[in-house]
């Protein structure tokens, strides 16, 4: 009855991201300005999710092995971060993927990227440390202690990472239903920072109810520079004009003007805003999450299985030498 | 000391009584041999990595008894005696020592043993008696300059106690093994090897080291030489 | 070639070739599975049917060589 | 003799076994007190670790003021930063190439099993850690001279420089010494070493990067402030969760 269950489930996971996977290109509407190649996100995010969880399983089973000392325990925490370490790969790859399509850059040390990086560099230490210990017991009590200790300096790194780049391309503020990027008040004359783009307000331009910012984008590494207009309408306090950053889908926004103290509010606005507003996408959005860390428990079951059996045979050969 | 191991004696420092139940001191009672000390084996079984070396050991050792662990090679003593040593876990089974029938939590057990073995390698760039006061300072014993000289001299070591270990010979460094293991005065002793590289003057030292320990302590000896075979009261014989 | 890249038909060009290499994992894990619970349940049963089959361990014998209450000779 | 031997027996300490039956918090740290003392007298009969160290530092240094000494660099933000990166990538080399050491050398002389026999778990630790912590001062007292003196970094706020140095210098003890530990049981030790520290050390390698910038700079000890309250959060998760894991690699 159980393993009737057991396989109506399997099937089931097999059936609903194959459902996924027509949603996402499909259902999910195309986004504003990015092309197809917006659609990535529907499997970006949820793999992103399951690496965490990964993470977590696999520190929870090693503390349970180290409580226990039951083999199964580690089996279990070793398949948690084979899957976990797969699916941190393609998160990153996905990510780079988009990254690269929406920005034109693969890699930018962003605080996401970062971490992310970091989980990459534990799972692959974790692996090596595991390699370099014959003796089993001593493997899996050690890598069990690696393991929870790496998620101890966790937090830290989650805290830290927003501090290496001074601000962030990676939309959380953009796509997320609610969330907003708080953008930039510039005087006339000054620099500052969006993005990774360096913007400096020459001069606002008053024409009737619209005013019209001129804005000078230099790239990073300053390889070329462009004034852009952006406009913004007094009588409706609405934005007119959103011209394009060079080379980047992302547009330069005039969210407010102070004409007395002649400053403006300028903001990074993405495409794609409000995408969540959208049903269809957030309803695949949830699916794909549900889908993918089924998967993951399921693909947890599998190894840990396997490793549980080849145990087995291990002791059985031992015992006849 | 009396030759009877006293179970559960009153001393002058510990009220009647409160021996057999829970007594904080009472490892203080075990060093001094002032409670009698057992060792029960209960099925043990030990893996080399995945392959099991022997299984099902059962037996029980009081106060007083030398048990002779013997095998072919590879049969497993070394690992035996490590696991009694708690060094090393096994894979089935359990090592219970009793402190005046109390059981000792297995960490609490380990500070109550003298390891002689092969394996035990001490500090090569520390002199002899600075080796033995560095374990005497981690054990937290007090002991004097006159008191490890007196351990030196009685493993006959005497004079050579300045010297590098890195300048030992290897029935030297087998007797500073010993100073080691007798350091504070443990109520189990476990050899492994206990004849190895010595000359005649050190197994007469052997000797007189297991026959103080036989009278009120417990020694496991690890051996396959005929003429160490005979220490024993009780025989293990692995892999047979 | 060229029908499978213009865009309208491109869109279900990519999503059939994602929903291979999906079933492709599915029947990989689903075979996968149910080979490993099979040996799984095979180790079990050879174990139930026959524990000394497992753990044919070198035998250990303890024999009693001088009488418990004899007083220890020298040496 | 044998009777004068039991009475040195009884200067065992009888009030720290009476305390707790097993040894109590005293007995511990003198017990970590005599291994560190061990570790020192061994570390300064051969010398390997503080030569490695030092020389490590001191190659770095060296190879950094041949690239970049003869160039007045401007103190722009982005110089300052580029010289705190230098500083902590000479001190983290140097860190993963010496800190292993304490039990790496236990391992490869094999002594490890006569220390678990007499040496509380803990002892061992809090032992190796304080000698790891004494290694990197030395290291970075002399790593930052050279620095201030080859490559001609100024020096904004010497106290919050001090400061950070001190407090990155204990988070990198205290993150790496339990790894070291673990490693020391493993084979390939001494690249596993690093491997195995890096994603961990990530975090304050960060921070004390920034606040090293700032302190070479005009930024005063106030502003450093955050970035030690940071490492020192940092220093103690990781000494506590050393603490509460050391047990199951010794044990193992």
């Amino acid at each position: 009855m159980v393993q009737r269950l057991a396989r109506l489930g399997k099937l089931l996971i097999g059936l609903w991201l194959a459902g996924v996977a027509i949603a996402m290109f499909l259902v999910v509407p195309q986004y504003e300005g990015l092309g197809n190649a917006g659609r990535i996100v529907i499997m970006h995010v949820p793999t992103a999710w399951v690496a965490v969880v990964a993470f977590t399983v696999s520190a929870i089973f090693s503390a349970r092995y180290l409580w226990r000392r039951r083999p199964q325990d580690d089996d279990y925490a070793l398949a948690a971060a084979e899957s976990g370490f797969l699916f941190t790969t393609l998160a990153t790859v996905t990510g780079m993927i988009f990254s690269q399509v929406v920005w034109g850059v693969y890699w930018n040390w962003d605080p996401r990227q970062t971490s992310i990086f970091v989980l990459l560099l534990i799972y692959a230490a974790l692996f090596a440390l595991r390699a370099a210990i014959d003796e089993p017991q001593r493997r899996r009590q050690l890598s069990a202690v690696y393991s929870l200790f790496a998620f101890v300096t966790m937090p830290f790194l989650v805290f830290v990472a927003p501090r290496i780049a001074d601000s962030t391309l990676h939309p959380n503020c953009a796509f997320i239903q609610g969330s907003q990027c708080d953008g930039l008040t510039l005087e006339v004359g000054k620099i500052g920072l969006l993005g990774d783009r360096k913007v400096q307000l020459l001069a606002l331009e008053r024409n009737g109810d619209v005013v019209t910012a001129q804005v000078k984008v230099s790239e990073p590494g300053l390889t070329a520079e462009r004034v852009l207009s952006p406009s913004f309408d007094l009588v409706h306090e609405e934005m007119v004009a959103r011209p394009e950053f060079p080379g980047l889908r992302y547009q330069l926004g005039l969210e407010a003007v102070d004409l007395e103290a002649n400053s403006a509010l300028l903001n990074i606005e993405a495409p794609g805003t409000g995408l969540l507003e959208n049903r269809r996408t957030l309803f695949t959005f949830l699916a794909a999450i549900i889908g993918f860390t089924a998967l993951f428990f399921w693909m947890l079951s599998v190894r840990a299985t396997l490793l549980g059996v080849q145990w087995a045979l291990a002791q059985r050969a031992g015992g006849r030498l | 000391m009396s030759g009877q191991p006293a179970l559960c004696n009153p001393t002058s420092r510990t009220p009647p009584g409160r021996v057999c139940e829970h007594h904080p001191g009472f490892q203080f009672l075990c060093y001094n041999r002032q409670v009698e000390t057992r060792l029960t084996v209960e099925g043990v079984a030990a893996t080399y990595g995945a392959r099991r070396v022997f299984a099902d050991v059962s037996l029980e050792l009081s106060g007083g008894e030398v048990l002779v662990v013997s095998g072919a090679n590879g049969s497993g003593k070394s690992t035996f005696l490590r696991l009694l040593a708690g060094l090393q876990r096994p894979e089935a089974g359990q090592i219970v020592y009793r402190c005046g029938g109390q059981a000792l939590d297995p960490r609490d057990a380990a500070r109550l043993i003298g390891w002689v073995a092969p394996d035990l390698m001490l500090y090569r760039e520390l002199t002899g008696r600075e080796n033995l006061r560095f374990f005497a300072e981690v054990r937290r014993l007090h002991l004097d300059d006159g008191a490890i000289e007196a351990l030196l001299e009685r493993v006959g070591l005497a004079g050579r106690g300045d010297e590098r270990l890195a300048t030992y010979s290897s029935g030297m460094a087998q007797r500073l093994r010993y100073a080691y293991a007798l350091l504070h005065h443990p109520p189990v002793l476990l050899l492994d090897e206990p004849g190895l590289t010595l000359d005649e003057r050190g197994t007469a030292v052997v000797e007189r080291v297991i026959a103080e320990q036989r009278r009120s302590g417990i020694v496991v000896v690890a051996t396959n030489d005929p003429r160490e075979l005979r220490y024993g009261d009780l025989l293990l014989r692995l892999g047979t | 070639m060229s029908v499978a890249l213009e865009a309208g038909v491109a869109i279900y060009v990519a999503m059939a070739v994602a929903l291979a290499v999906w079933i492709g994992i599915f029947v990989y894990l689903w075979r996968l599975d149910a080979q490993a619970s099979a040996l799984k349940r095979e180790l079990e049963r050879e174990q139930s049917e026959d524990p000394v089959e497992r753990a044919p361990a070198p035998r250990a014998t303890v024999t009693r060589v001088r009488p418990a209450s004899s007083e220890p000779g020298e040496g | 003799m044998h009777k004068e031997l039991d009475q040195n027996v009884a200067g065992v300490e009888r009030e720290e076994l009476e305390a707790s039956g097993s040894l109590g918090v005293r007995a511990v740290l003198g017990a970590s007190w005599a291994v560190f003392v061990k570790d020192l007298r061994t570390e300064l009969r051969t010398r390997y670790a503080i030569n490695v160290l030092v020389l490590f530092a001191a190659c770095a240094a060296v190879a950094v003021s041949l690239g970049v000494g003869f160039i007045g660099l401007r103190r722009t933000d982005e110089a300052l930063l580029i010289q705190a990166t230098l500083l902590w990538i000479a001190l983290l080399f140097a860190a993963l190439n010496g800190l292993s050491r304490g039990f790496v050398q236990e391992e490869e002389t094999r002594t490890m099993a006569a220390l678990r026999l007499a040496a509380p778990p803990l002892a061992v630790y809090l032992g190796k850690f304080l000698l790891n912590v004494l290694l990197l001062a030395v290291l970075e007292a002399i790593t930052s001279l050279l620095f201030i003196v080859l490559v001609r970094v100024q020096v904004g706020s010497p106290l919050a420089l001090i400061g950070t140095l001190a407090a990155g210098g204990l988070s990198l003890a205290t993150a790496t010494t339990i790894l070291a530990a673990i490693i020391a049981r493993a084979s390939f030790k001494s690249a596993l070493f690093a491997v195995l520290a890096f994603p961990l050390i990530v975090p304050p390698l960060i921070v004390a990067i920034q606040s090293t910038a700032a302190a070479l700079g005009s930024g005063g000890l106030p502003q450093a402030v955050p970035a030690l309250q940071f490492l020192g959060a940092y220093s103690v998760a990781t000494f506590v969760a050393s603490l509460l894991l050391f047990r199951f690699v010794w044990e193992a």
